[in-house]
């Protein structure tokens, strides 16, 4: 859909193409990664990806409100919150099993 | 000063009672936990335990209330009083079992008012009707539990089993997030009740982005219910976290996920039911059948329940594939299968998860053989292992059978009988596991090396109180059912 | 409150004392279960005087409300009794659920490990079986199907010879599946009368959703004759069909019933063979012809095949059994065969002859197994090759076994004969040539039993045999009663003859 | 008198309750008393009626009630005395009570005497049911029940192993011929709409019993021999005779009374009861003639070999049945009856005295008795007597009734089956004399049996003797001298008065008949009495026949072969499908869903990252799906 506003010369198509993006580089990221550091700052891209959407849409979508950039607001308030609990939880595993690899995760399986 | 006076008296305090409860429960025990460091501190969740009383009696009175909503975000209505009620009993049991964790085993006491924050982000996702809300209580839930997941930090398995479970979930709630990006854009706004206003232009506009949106917000969903095939970290995380955990996680947030799930098609997608629901169907199928097949060989009895209550969840989704068929008056009896199910699903799982506990508490060991001899050792958690084993193999006069029923006989009257059909085929398969477990409680053992096993007095209550719902359900339904029937569920 | 529900229920509340009751000796709990089973007894036998034979009504009715089901057929409420009653066709089979139930728990060895739990699942089977031949309302008539499930799982599953855990699993992955599509075609049934699986011009006028077997049976005709969808009432008649073969044991479905006879325990078996492997005929009877008869006109041609194939493969498969256990339970699938050819006749004398065939075969088939299992007490085995010569020792046992012999092969002035010329008159009156091929199996019937009985009790007795004890007197009363009772359904067959003749012409007359 | 007729089985019946209450160790005396009075009360019953009907012929009613419904049909059960009827009742009644006597003696100090004498009684009572019967349905009933009897008496010594099997094959064989028995009464019954004789009759002769699938006619043909076909199970007919030489291994009395004078004669009653339905189809009547004489012929061939005393009268009875059958096939209604009510005298005779022998020297095998006379005067005059009636020498009992047959059957027209008749009749005056020579007359050939040998108490002869008298007289019931009053009584039953034919007496071939008799007695007296010819020579010269005669055509052997051995072979196929297919594809779906749980649980490979792949799978399918399914991507 594209919709050009007189005000702003960006396409809302290429925000959203570079919203796409960066969820996909932090998908391939989350999945490929070795190491969980980098793991967890894929999936924060991930989450970044959700935000440009919403600031685009909060100025450029169908029917423009400030909701979507209230909502990014709280959505950066969790990630941090998500994170910090992520690089906790490294910590144990880092304290447990000396490494931070994904694939070392294999106490549970089967 | 009188506008104080109508500020205090503005109806929004009663509407998100509950919520408000829990939440200042949790952070007073979260104060008293920092100041009285030492000592056994099972008070606190006593404490707790009292916070939930006081929050489900509101919740209760709710039912009588008549619908009505508090700053365009949360409501009244008999949807959100039912899952409210459900989620805090729920709780209530749950930290009825972590009182059994003392001594050697002591949780660590943060557990208390993570499992309240947890519950408050529940009763936000059962509760709100904007897009925002549901996501923070969504994330508020997750974080808690994945933090709940990993309490045993010396503890290999239940850290692993966290960040397994963080990493899944915080995919999840990513894609999720992306999807309501979608449809925030598309609408302009978060509040559900204008998107239930905008859900038929919607579609008819952007089919595809609103289709697309529904999918992701689902895979969101389905991480948060282990719906096939984002169960995988199912097992792993249950088996890690501490049974009452796993009962938490196996119940509470399915509660809760599903409350969402039903929100967000009920206000948004329904107008583009017969397009989407579809594929909750197909869903729901692969659920049950993968989830009974692959608990066949399982002898980890945390693992075999993981993936028993993934396929319970298939059997649950089943009445929201057929909203896709149904009109407005068919609701109430989807609802309410829904409901009812969610109930019998809720006691018999944490009933089976405090027996395992128990059992695997004495003989160190979580491999299905521990159970034999049972009955000998203890015949009345031996009884009240089976009275769960049979509900979820759907034996009549357990509240399991009729929760099947009432979703079989929606699936015959909304056309979809194949569903039906797949679902107790599949429970079929299923009594081949629960009943195995049966085989070796009941399993004769010599005399000889048998120690009973030790039941302390918060288990036996948690037991009891589970196998008395179970049974009162399957017998008399009419208990919860006609509650149920009384409510007027659309706001 | 009806007669049908107490005795329906009295088994139950014994069960449950039973589960409930402190530790205590095995004595105790076999007095409770036989209480809960004589007591139902007697309701039963009273029952036959409260029964106006006159009226193919169902009678003794009564109907407890139970619950609701909010919303269900469109914003209508679904209401759930706890409701039984009994007509023509079900008090007879209730009164032969009764007796056989008392009986096998009378034939659980005094000295049972576990008693407790023998006592508790026999007293639940055995209400469970009531219900299913009392029920007037679906969910019931599928709880009781259900319980009967579990509760014979467990039967078989913890008493038996080696092996009967498999056999108990096999059981019940069988029946599970039957269950299951008892569940779709009879829910399917109720949609189907509250105007679902309509053709499109059709219009469902009066449809109303419920569960009441009678009301439905009245609905479901206007639905086929108004609005019900022809094909949908093939695909419903097929579902039940399919259940009805897994739970009677019908070839090729058969196979667990042999498994599970040969290794359960006596009174287990008892039970099974006499009335849990009628549930599936009676639900054929009730539901496909009561609901669906012209689906059953439609299927007539392959019942009656089906039922000859079954009679001469279970004549042939007994001939060639081993055990007497599976022979018995080879000619049980050969009786029942015959049941499927005089339902699939679909007039007076077949129903009536299928309806005299499962009282027969289940009186017939209960007895075989109390003797064979007093037999096995003795010789510790049933291995026919093995035994012999058993009138030496045991001549008043093997008297009785030679009358039940003789009873199933047919023999005049049995129940087992006036079972058998009815469905054959009823046979030949539609399928001649069909029944022509069946009417071997009276031969093969005589081969494979009298066989058995030459090399069991004829013949010189083998040394370990000749000090075997003969029937001890608490073994008289199962053996006296069921010879009797075959013995009067024989001799004057009318005592239940008017009864099932109302009921056949009812069905006959609700087919049009 | 004749509504009274339901006593004579009655009294019977309540002996078998009786002696049931008494149980198994009752004192001989009392039980044997019981017995022997009620059975002869029974005869007296039966007299009475006989000769009632007699005074006023019309009173044969049915007495019935309501047994059973069926539909818009019932089933009743009850009695009806027809002539035909009462003569068989007087033949039972008189036999019966005779054998009740002579077994006092022969089973005495059994073990199982009051057994004995129970399954006696009952049979007693099922074959005069069976014989007072108003409808096919009762008769099919009792048809069965002394079946059962003769099941039970066959096997009464059942530690013997041929016992066993002798009254399993008895059953069996019967039991085939039964089903057709089955089949014809069902068949008629929904043609005609009832059981009742009288119904089925009127249906068959007005053409009136069709169904939808067959015309009138030929479901009489059918019905008849299908019907027909119960009665050669039951009364030994070929191919289904290979049964009653077996049946010999059950106790003398029994082979005497069951298995020649009463139950096996009720095949021919059969035959002679159901006879409008065979006229109503000429080829039925055909293959009864037919069947008759083969049998008659065949038995008495195998007659003419055997060793042992008892198979040979029960060959010779065979034979004699075939004459009755051959005797109503052509039509002589009358004379078969005549043929059956002289034989069951003679026949009787004849195994009481050879039961007599056995009892003496308990051993069967002819070459082991001999010179038995000097010890045993009355047994040997009985026996000759008996001999004489069998043989058809002028003017003992056989002799007419057999002479009126050969008679009816030339006369008729039927001149292959004369000769069958004539042929046979020369063998069985031989064989019949063979026995007697071998077993009065000559050497003993055993010193030690024919040292304990002796005459039986009073019990045993008085039978004898009361035989031999009606063996004697009971030819002229139905001679010029009495204006042959039996055929009259009998065809009293039709109201034409004419049921059948008769035809005059044929003095030319009645003195053909006695010389061929007497012939065989002469040729039978100088191989075993005066040996001037050498019969192992004669046996030698003719060999193969002389082989195929003792070894009975091979028809046991065929039998085998065919039936059993295919029914074994099926049997046991299907046991193999049964356990190593279906149930081996059972076994496997089981197998193969544990294995997919199996496959499924190992893809729990417990990396975090393939969880998430296969999740992100799955997303990709779903949105994939979706986009198609709503049509194209934006």
């Amino acid at each position: 859909m594209a919709l050009n506003s007189p005000v702003f010369p960006i396409p809302t198509g290429s925000l959203l193409a570079l919203g796409a993006l960066l969820f996909c580089i932090g998908l391939f990221g989350a999945l490929t990664r070795r190491n969980l550091i980098i793991v967890l700052v894929s999936i924060e891209l991930m989450l970044n990806a959700a935000n440009i959407n919403l600031v685009t849409f909060s100025r450029l979508g169908v029917n423009p409100s400030l909701a979507g950039q209230v909502f990014s607001l709280f959505t950066i308030t969790v990630a941090a919150a998500e994170i910090a609990v992520g690089l906790a939880l490294l910590l144990a595993i880092f304290r447990l099993r000396k490494s931070s690899e994904v694939h070392d995760l294999n106490v549970h399986k089967w | 000063m009188p506008s104080a006076i109508n500020w205090l008296q503005q109806p929004y305090w009663m509407t998100m009672g509950p919520l408000l409860v829990v939440v200042i429960t949790a952070f007073l025990v979260m104060v008293l936990e920092l100041i009285f460091r030492n000592g056994d501190r099972r008070w606190l969740t006593g404490i707790s335990m009292l916070g939930t009383l006081i929050a489900l009696g509101v919740a209760l009175g709710h039912f009588s209330a008549q619908p009505n909503q508090a700053l365009n975000t949360v409501v009244i209505d008999a949807f959100s009083s039912v899952f409210s009620v459900l989620i805090l009993i729920t709780v209530f049991l749950v930290l009825l079992f972590t009182l059994d964790y003392r001594g050697s085993n002591r949780l660590a006491a943060e557990h208390t008012y993570l499992l309240l924050f947890a519950t408050a982000g529940a009763l936000a996702m059962a509760t709100s009707v904007d897009l925002v809300t549901l996501y923070v209580g969504l994330e508020l839930l997750s974080i808690s539990s994945y933090v709940l997941v990993a309490v045993r930090r010396k503890s290999v398995h239940s850290v692993e089993g966290g960040i397994k479970y963080m990493l899944m979930g915080a995919l999840g709630s990513a894609v999720l997030l992306y999807g309501m990006s979608f449809i925030y854009g598309i609408s302009g706004t978060t509040n559900l009740m204008e998107l239930s206003a905008a859900a038929g232009t919607m579609f008819t506009t952007y089919p595809s982005i609103t289709v697309l949106g529904f999918v992701l917000m689902l895979f969101g969903m389905g991480f948060k219910l282990s719906l096939v095939p984002f169960h995988m970290w199912t097992p792993d995380a249950y088996a890690g976290a501490p049974s009452a955990i796993s009962s938490f996680l196996a119940t509470l947030s399915k509660t809760a996920a599903f409350a969402m799930l039903l929100r967000l098609l009920l206000f948004i997608f329904n107008g583009v039911a017969d397009k989407v629901f579809f594929w909750a169907g197909i869903l729901a199928a692969i659920t049950m059948v993968v989830g009974n097949f692959i608990a066949l060989p399982q002898r980890n009895m945390k693992r075999l329940l993981a993936f028993s209550s993934v396929a319970q969840a298939g059997y649950i989704l089943v009445p929201f594939a057929l909203i896709g068929a149904s009109t407005v008056q068919d609701w109430p009896s989807l609802f309410d299968s829904i409901s009812f199910y969610l109930f019998a699903y809720t006691f018999m799982t944490v009933g089976a998860f405090a027996v395992v506990h128990i059992v695997s508490e004495q003989t160190h060991s979580l491999d299905s053989d521990a159970l034999i001899g049972l009955f000998q050792r203890s015949p009345w958690l031996a009884v009240a292992l089976s009275i769960f084993m049979l509900s979820m193999a759907g034996m009549p006069l357990t509240a399991g059978f009729l929760g099947k029923f009432y979703i079989f006989a929606n699936t015959v009257q909304l056309h979809t009988p194949w569903l039906g059909i797949v679902l107790f085929a599949t429970s079929v398969v299923s009594f081949f596991y629960y009943l195995g477990w049966l085989r070796k409680v009941f399993q004769r053992e010599p005399e000889g090396d048998l120690v009973a096993v030790p039941i302390s007095l918060p288990m036996n209550t948690l037991v009891t109180l589970c196998v008395v719902l179970t049974v009162v359900l399957g017998l008399v339904p009419a208990t919860l059912l006609h509650p149920l029937l009384s409510a007027h569920w659309v706001y | 409150m009806g007669l049908a529900f107490w005795f329906t229920i009295l088994p139950l509340i014994a069960a449950l004392l039973i589960l409930v009751l402190p530790k205590l000796s095995s004595g105790v709990y076999r007095t409770l279960a036989l209480a809960g089973g004589i007591l139902s007894l007697i309701l039963v036998l009273v029952g036959w005087f409260a029964f106006d034979g006159a009226a193919s009504s169902v009678q003794l009715a009564g109907r407890i409300p139970w619950f609701t089901l909010p919303g269900l057929w469109h914003g209508h409420n679904l209401a759930v009794g706890l409701s039984f009653g009994v007509d023509g066709l079900s008090l007879p089979l209730a009164t032969m659920t009764a007796v056989i139930g008392v009986l096998s728990l009378l034939a659980v060895p005094r000295d049972r490990q576990r008693a407790r739990e023998n006592y508790f699942w026999l007293s639940l089977a055995l209400t469970g079986l009531l219900g299913v031949f009392t029920s007037q309302d679906l969910f019931t008539f599928l709880v009781a199907l259900e319980l009967v499930l579990f509760a014979v799982f467990f039967l078989v599953y913890l008493y038996g010879d080696p092996g009967h855990k498999e056999a108990a699993v096999k059981f019940l992955i069988y029946r599970g599946f039957s269950t299951v599509a008892f569940m779709v075609a009879l829910v399917g049934l109720a949609w189907a009368a509250a105007g679902g699986y309509a053709t499109a011009s059709a219009n469902a006028g009066n449809a109303v959703f419920t569960f009441n077997i009678p009301a439905l049976t009245a609905t479901l005709h206007q639905a086929i004759s108004q609005w019900l969808s022809p094909a949908a009432a093939s695909a419903l008649f097929l579902v039940l069909l399919l259940g009805v073969f897994i739970e009677e044991a019908f070839v090729p479905f058969h196979t667990w019933l042999p498994t599970t006879h040969e290794h359960a325990d006596p009174s287990t078996n008892m039970l099974i063979g006499g009335v849990v492997t009628k549930t599936g005929a009676y639900v054929l009877l009730r539901f496909g012809v009561g609901m669906l008869p012209g689906e059953v006109r439609h299927w007539g041609v392959l019942l009656a095949v089906f039922g000859v194939i079954n009679i001469l493969y279970g004549a042939f498969a007994a001939w060639s059994s081993k055990d007497w256990r599976r022979l018995i339970a080879y000619s049980g699938i050969s009786h029942m065969g015959l049941v499927l050819l005089g339902v699939a006749a679909l007039n007076t004398a077949g129903l009536q002859g299928a309806m005299f065939m499962l009282i027969s075969s289940g009186l017939l088939t209960a007895l075989l197994f109390f003797l064979t299992g007093a037999m096995k007490d003795r010789t510790t085995t049933l291995t026919i090759r093995s035994l012999g010569g058993l009138s030496k020792s045991m001549p008043v046992l093997s008297g009785f076994l030679l009358v039940a012999a003789l009873g199933s092969l047919g023999l005049p002035l049995t129940s087992g004969f006036i079972s058998e010329i009815q469905a054959f008159i009823g046979g030949f009156a539609t399928y001649p040539a069909i029944s022509f091929v069946g009417a071997l199996g009276v031969v093969l019937s005589a081969v494979y039993l009298l066989y058995a009985m030459e090399r069991t009790t004829f013949g010189p007795t083998a040394e370990g045999f000749l000090k075997l004890a003969d029937a001890r007197p608490f073994e008289y009363v199962p053996a006296v009663v069921l010879t009797g009772l075959v013995l009067l359904v024989g001799i004057y067959p009318d005592v239940i003859g008017h009864l099932f003749g109302l009921s056949a012409q009812a069905l006959l007359r609700i087919g049009g | 008198m004749v509504e009274y007729a339901w006593l004579a089985p009655l009294l019977p019946l309540v002996g078998y309750v009786f002696l049931l209450a008494l149980g198994r160790r009752a004192p001989e005396g009392l039980v044997a008393g019981i017995s022997v009075i009620l059975t002869f009360l029974s005869f007296l019953v039966s007299l009475a009626v006989f000769t009632a009907l007699g005074s006023h012929p019309d009173a044969t009613g049915a007495y019935t009630f309501r047994w059973l419904t069926l539909g818009t049909h019932s089933i009743d059960v009850g009695f009806q005395v027809t002539h035909l009827n009462a003569l068989m009742l007087l033949v039972v009644s008189a036999v019966s009570t005779l054998v009740f006597l002579f077994s006092v003696g022969y089973m005495h100090k059994d073990e199982r005497f009051s057994v004995f004498y129970q399954y006696l009684n009952l049979f007693v009572f099922s074959m005069m049911a069976l014989v007072i019967s108003p409808n096919l349905f009762q008769l099919y009933i009792f048809w069965e029940m002394v079946g059962l009897c003769s099941y039970l008496l066959i096997g009464f010594w059942y530690f013997k192993p041929e016992a066993a099997l002798a009254a399993k094959k008895s059953f069996i064989v019967t039991r085939l011929g039964d089903v057709g028995l089955f089949i014809g009464i069902i068949l008629l019954f929904l043609s005609s709409g009832s059981f009742d004789y009288s119904t089925v009759f009127q249906a068959a002769t007005s053409g009136h019993l069709g169904l939808p699938w067959i015309s009138s006619a030929h479901l009489t043909t059918l019905a008849a021999i299908l019907v027909f076909t119960g009665a050669v199970g039951k009364s030994a007919q070929f191919p289904l005779h290979i049964w009653l030489p077996d049946a010999m291994e059950g106790p003398t009395p029994v082979s005497a009374l069951i298995h020649a004078a009463t139950m096996v004669a009720a095949g021919v009653y059969l035959v002679a009861r159901t006879y409008p339905l065979f006229e109503a189809s000429g080829v039925a009547l055909t293959v009864v003639a037919w069947i008759g004489g083969i049998t008659a012929l065949l038995g008495a061939l195998i007659a003419l070999t055997q060793r042992d005393i008892k198979r040979v009268i029960a060959y010779s009875t065979i034979s004699q049945l075939g004459y009755m059958m051959m005797g109503l096939g052509v039509g002589a209604y009358a004379y078969g009856m005549f043929h059956l009510f002289t034989h069951a005298f003679f026949k009787a005779l004849l195994f009481l005295a050879a039961g007599s022998v056995i009892h003496a020297v308990d051993t069967q095998d002819l070459f082991e008795m001999g010179g038995l006379g000097k010890k045993m005067r009355i047994t040997q005059w009985t026996f000759l007597f008996g001999a004489l009636a069998l043989a058809g020498v002028f003017p003992w009992a056989g002799f007419w009734s057999k002479d009126s047959i050969i008679n009816a059957t030339l006369q008729s027209g039927h001149i292959v089956l004369f000769w069958f008749a004539e042929i046979a009749a020369f063998c069985t005056a031989f064989y019949i004399f063979r026995v007697y020579f071998l077993t009065f007359h000559g050497k003993p050939k055993d010193e030690a049996k024919y040292a304990h040998a002796h005459e039986g108490s009073w019990v045993m002869t008085v039978p004898l003797i009361i035989l031999a008298i009606m063996a004697f007289i009971a030819g002229f019931f139905n001679t010029g001298l009495n204006n042959y009053g039996l055929e009259k009584y009998l065809m009293a039953d039709s109201p034409t008065g004419l049921i059948g034919h008769v035809y005059p007496d044929n003095v030319a071939l009645m003195i053909a008949s006695v010389a061929l008799a007497l012939l065989g007695i002469l040729v039978a007296a100088l191989m075993y009495w005066k040996p001037v010819i050498s019969a192992e020579k004669l046996a030698q010269s003719l060999g193969g026949i002389y082989r195929l005669s003792f070894r009975k055509f091979y028809l046991d052997e065929i039998y085998y072969r065919l039936i059993v051995w295919t029914g074994k072979l099926i049997a046991s196929i299907v046991d193999f499908f049964d356990r190593y297919i279906l149930d081996a594809i059972v076994w496997l779906l089981g197998r193969a869903g544990y294995m997919g749980g199996v496959g499924l649980k190992y893809t729990q490979t417990g990396q975090v990252q393939t969880y998430s792949v296969i999740a992100l799978f799955g997303l990709m399918i779903l949105v994939a799906i979706a986009m198609f399914h709503v049509g194209g991507v934006f």
